[in-house]
């Protein structure tokens, strides 16, 4: 577990649609070996770094050359690299995720965006009886070094077909890495790791993270798969908080200090691998849990992590352990249905209190 | 038979003569309602009404309207793609909860659950409505299935975009709909773009309907999208074919006058050639042919506009005055 | 609950490959009422019973007409039904599965079959974006009363594509309803139940209990949703096992009563609903559980199970619910690697004996 | 150019004067060796030493081993459908793995983890052994993508069959390989059924590749599949093109002259039919036509066939001999 709150999510500045640098990837310079950059540009960042390091890297998906991507995580990358490597697709998901495997089974390290990995479900034969099963039934001769990423988690009012989380149902296939991170620091370090390992991974954005700002370093890092982050050190309840849940985990530790609840917030990272030592480590501490996440309850991160904390932790937790999930409906348009669907900061202030007796 | 040469060509006052005075008025009527209540749902977005995506069908009126006055949509059923306010509209819905749906309240058509991108019509038989790209295709195919196997007698016309003719599921609907001679009729909305990417970068062929219809032993008939008269005649024919029991696979040549959604600023295209589809204006054009038919005088179009206005603002009352949900609502209809 | 072992499943007579009816949904008449079907012909009879009652269900896949299924599950159907009813797809499942949701929508009630459940993946965006969320995002005008049907699990040496078991995928996605039947009389009273109802149901059969025989009544009966079955009385450890797995959890509640542990086998019967409140009551008999599955045991059934068990029973539990299911890897072809992948007695005795801490 | 109607007609003399006696006399070698290796492993998996699913590709021999012989497997990609054996073994691998694949062996070509659906190449480019029907047609198109990325001057050939060509998965790859101009090369091997739906109950049209071809703006050749003149012949000018950056669409007319699986009865078809096809074998064509050339006689004919048949015998030993896979084998591989 890395140190909580090496680098403060409260930036000395702000960037904004004036001081945003035309290309994606480049940070604002703080001095210091530091810079400033959004989850979106740390991803665009991590490409850059990567692509320029690795020749058989490229980038394919809808709008993401020209148009610098939907929600212009890939900003600048067709200009520098060119069209041979930041390629507009087609919509046509399976095709392209399907290419990419092949594209993988021959030397290249593909990376593809799926505009919301909602449209994944079109590919999800391709992800899960192709890229999830080479390296395994080919005996480990063809290893699929791929990068699937995206937005998952609902946008904002987009709805029933637009709204899915997916880390749950990825994680669910031995094969899948799946990461979910939450943090600007965290988005670049683990881009880069999964640019250089050899497995498929389901790289899950937010877009609702994408504008978050953090000071990180200049020079080079990488942040491991597997290894849970610290955000925020408590003594009473660990909350195991993922991706844009991170932030309402934390609004709501604040307001549960205020009455005297002290709540530790651990952000996995990686779903799968999951850093279950550490959660365990800190219940053991705390000796209650609640975890929160955006896909649904039934069979969601919540369930695995409650069942392998029961496992570890049997005799220490005090309480079971709370989930809060989206809801178990589709996602609703209307502001307040989409409000109470969501796993927010007052349905987690609910869970703490549930899981504390109080 | 129509000639095609690579537009069906139509000669515009023989269609118009056909289609008479009250027809044509009507179609007129509709369009511009279209027109209207789009314009104004995208005024409500930015003034923070409606959120979420918002795709609108402005500039390609033509098409669904020249459709649906050939349906009989008691029997006959449609669908499409997220840009759906049209056909919803054409379908018989009320703009009154169609508004409120974009707001997201009880009242809306499907109680605030679907916002935009999902508008339906049980009674007029329109199917949605359909987030995913390409999603709706199979779809429409069933509901030619289902009125060929309870001998209705209707047809479904499914509409999709151009940037939707790659996927998979247009390409099995078709392979399905020819072998089963179902009475579908497949329309691509060609508006040069999905999204910011050009037709000719995503699709290998330039008429799509054209090339691929061979494919599947299909006829097909590619149209003018902006032209009224163009898309009701052939609509005309295809809906007989399709009545027949063969399926059809249509391209309408259309433009976008908005970007892709709302948010979309569009600097893909040049203005240049934005103003020349807006000089092709189908709206426009209709109105124009009315007057030179002397079926319509400007102080005519000037109440015609008033009326739909008043309708479009008793909408927008209608859907600002309108409850939200009750949070009750959440969990009513995940299962049926 | 329903009373255990109400039809014994060693019947008095055996139907092999002569005796089987040319028609797939005749049993074989034992006189007092009763009948001897398979799985297969339990499921068979169910159509076609529900076929006769109500003309608007058709059955639609890869070789379910002329070849009779690809099991044979819908043998007779086509002579009996017609072409129009009765129909042979292209290979293309996700055009005939949205197909299916069309005709839901307009009056008809389809059935569809997956060969194998395992090519539902290429109709995945069809199941979950339309299928599940249709009546919701219609604000319930538009119910899909679809059926979509065939095995599930592994079949006999059929390697990592061909293997997966997709209760605890399909039971994340609100709207959808999950069934995995383990007998013929469930498998035909849940059959008709699905056909009656007006939801999308994902009914999983398992190739290697279609020839499982019992004797079931002549008259008819339905098996309601959410109402798990008792499949053997026990007082240690409940084991709570899902289709093909509740034959395995029977041998290990043998073996296991052979060292004095008494084993409780309940059948949730469906996944979604899920009977929690029966499993929990026999929990806080047992105050020990272990769930048996073939899905894998990242965010499988017994994840879930485990989760809710920790909440209702939080007091009651003297070990952590134990999990037997597919282990973490595609499935391989080589046998003793197959056997060592899927949940067997050896495995189930094993997490028994965890359980009870022997 | 090839002159089609509807068949690419050849003149088989000048076609095998061109191929030359060596290099038929070795295709001829290796129609015999796929055919005698799925021969044993049918025996072998009726004996219960291989289980689950075994697809032969008895008959259709002549279609892979033509198109193998213009390839160049340092660089140029295969890879077909679970009717995998052909291909392994013309890429270049051992009858030792892959029976031992078959006979699920610790030695097997995929270490015991695939089995028969799933055999592949590393050094022969050999991409798979796959089992979802449609799922390699992508993945093909990526490998030609590798190969203009990287230049290597490489195609890729896919091969599918005639059930697999409504699957959305050949839609989506065939517009890509158009849109970019891939080197891809996509076979349909038309063997009249995909499992026991007759092609005509599943396909709308008759010529699939002649068909759909120009839906995409590409070329095609439609050819005799069961001759291997016409198969080579047809190899050299679609891989020629394709080396060029075009991709092509072929088809090629053949038949299975076993079941789907070994466990088919294949009852939908008549005896007559298989009888018809029987006539027409694709490999004691040729070894008559090289007799007829003087180039084999039928002792040679005989000895060859020894030295196949103890090459397989070595296998079958092999596969017997060697050990399962270890259990702990279980975990590896699931990471790279
Ligand atoms: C499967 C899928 N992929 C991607 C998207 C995102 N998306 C929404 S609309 C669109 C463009 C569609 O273009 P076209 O079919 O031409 O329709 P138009 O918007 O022009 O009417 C894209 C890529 C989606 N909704 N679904
Ligand atoms: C997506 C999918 N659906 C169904 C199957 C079951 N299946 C395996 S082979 C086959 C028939 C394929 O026929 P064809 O493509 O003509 O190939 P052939 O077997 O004749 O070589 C089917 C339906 C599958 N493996 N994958
Ligand atoms: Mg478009
Ligand atoms: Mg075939």
């Amino acid at each position: 577990m890395s140190a909580p709150l090496a680098y403060p999510l409260k930036p000395r500045r702000e960037i904004d649609s004036q001081t945003e640098p035309i290309n994606g990837h480049k940070g604002i310079d703080l001095g210091d070996g530091m810079q400033l950059v959004s989850v979106r540009m740390a991803i665009c960042q991590a490409l850059f770094e990567e692509m320029t390091r690795d020749e058989t890297i490229y980038i394919m998906g809808e709008e993401v050359a020209q148009y610098n991507g939907a929600y212009k995580v890939t900003k600048g990358l067709l200009d520098h690299f060119g069209a041979k490597r930041v390629i507009d697709s087609p919509i046509t998901e399976s095709g392209f995720t399907g290419l990419a495997v092949g594209a993988a089974m021959t030397g290249l390290r593909p990376v593809i965006e799926f505009m919301s990995w909602n449209f994944s479900f079109v590919a999800f034969d391709q992800i899960i009886s192709n890229a999830s099963k080479m390296n395994y039934m080919t005996g480990g001769m063809f290893p699929i070094p791929l990068v699937m990423r995206g937005p998952s988690g609902a946008g904002p009012r987009v709805s029933s077909q637009h709204s899915h989380a997916v880390e749950a149902l990825f994680s669910h296939f031995p094969g899948l890495i799946v990461v979910s991170p939450s943090t600007p620091y965290d988005a670049k370090g683990l881009m880069k790791t999964a640019l250089r390992q050899n497995n498929p991974v389901c790289f899950l954005e937010n877009e609702l993270v994408y504008n978050l700002q953090q000071e990180i370093p200049t020079a080079e890092y990488l942040v491991p798969f597997g290894k849970a982050d610290l955000k925020r050190e408590g003594t009473d309840c660990t909350i195991v908080a993922i991706s844009r849940c991170v932030q309402w985990a934390l609004e709501a530790a604040d307001e549960l200090a205020k009455i005297g609840i002290s709540c530790e917030v651990l952000d996995p990272r990686t779903i799968k691998p999951l850093d279950i030592e550490s959660i365990a480590a800190s219940v053991r501490k705390t000796n209650r849990c609640v975890v929160v996440e955006e896909c649904y309850r039934t069979g969601g991160v919540g369930a695995e992590i409650a069942a392998q904390l029961m496992e570890l932790c049997f005799d220490d937790l005090d309480a079971p352990v709370g989930r809060v999930t989206t809801t178990e409906n589709p996602m609703p348009y209307a502001a307040n249905l989409e409000h109470e669907t969501l796993p927010k900061p007052h349905r987690i202030i609910a869970a703490v209190k549930t899981a504390c007796y109080r | 038979m129509l000639q095609a040469n690579p537009l069906v060509q139509i000669d515009p006052r023989a269609v118009r003569a056909e289609i008479g005075k009250d027809r044509l008025l009507t179609m007129y009527r509709k369009m511009l309602l279209i027109r209207r209540f789009e314009e104004r749902a995208e005024l409500a977005y930015k003034s923070k009404l409606i959120a979420g995506f918002l795709h609108l069908y402005i500039g390609q009126e033509a098409v669904a309207t020249g459709f649906f006055d050939h349906l009989d949509c008691s029997r006959d059923a449609t669908l499409t793609s997220y840009r759906c306010h049209a056909q919803a509209l054409l379908a018989g819905e009320d703009p009154k909860p169609l508004m409120a749906e974009l707001f997201g309240k009880s009242t809306g058509n499907v109680r605030g659950k679907g916002g935009s991108m999902h508008f339906f019509s049980k009674k007029g038989n329109m199917l949605g409505g359909h987030g995913i790209v390409g999603g709706q295709i199979p779809v429409g195919t069933g509901a030619a299935f289902s009125a060929k196997y309870k001998g209705t007698g209707g047809v479904s016309v499914t509409f999709l975009g151009d940037g939707a003719s790659p996927q998979g599921t247009f390409h099995e609907s078709l392979n399905m709909a020819s072998l089963w001679k179902l009475p579908a009729i497949y329309v691509i909305e060609n508006n040069k773009y999905g999204m910011g990417t050009a037709c000719t970068r995503a699709v290998s062929v330039e008429n799509i309907a054209a090339a691929k219809a061979s494919g599947y032993g299909m006829k097909s008939f590619t149209f003018d999208g902006l032209d009224l008269f163009s898309s009701w005649k052939v609509a005309q024919e295809v809906v007989a074919i399709a009545r027949l029991g063969e399926p059809v696979l249509v391209e309408a040549k259309t433009y976008r006058y908005r970007g892709h959604s709302v948010s979309d600023p569009a600097t893909y295209r040049t203005k240049e050639e934005l103003e020349h589809y807006k000089t092709l204006d189908p709206i426009e054009r209709i109105k124009l042919s009315l007057i030179d038919a002397g079926w319509l005088t400007e102080a005519g179009a000037e109440e015609i506009e008033e009326q739909i206005i008043g309708r479009i603002r008793e909408a927008l009352e209608f859907a600002a005055e309108s409850p939200e949900p009750p949070l009750s609502d959440l969990y009513t209809h995940v299962y049926a």
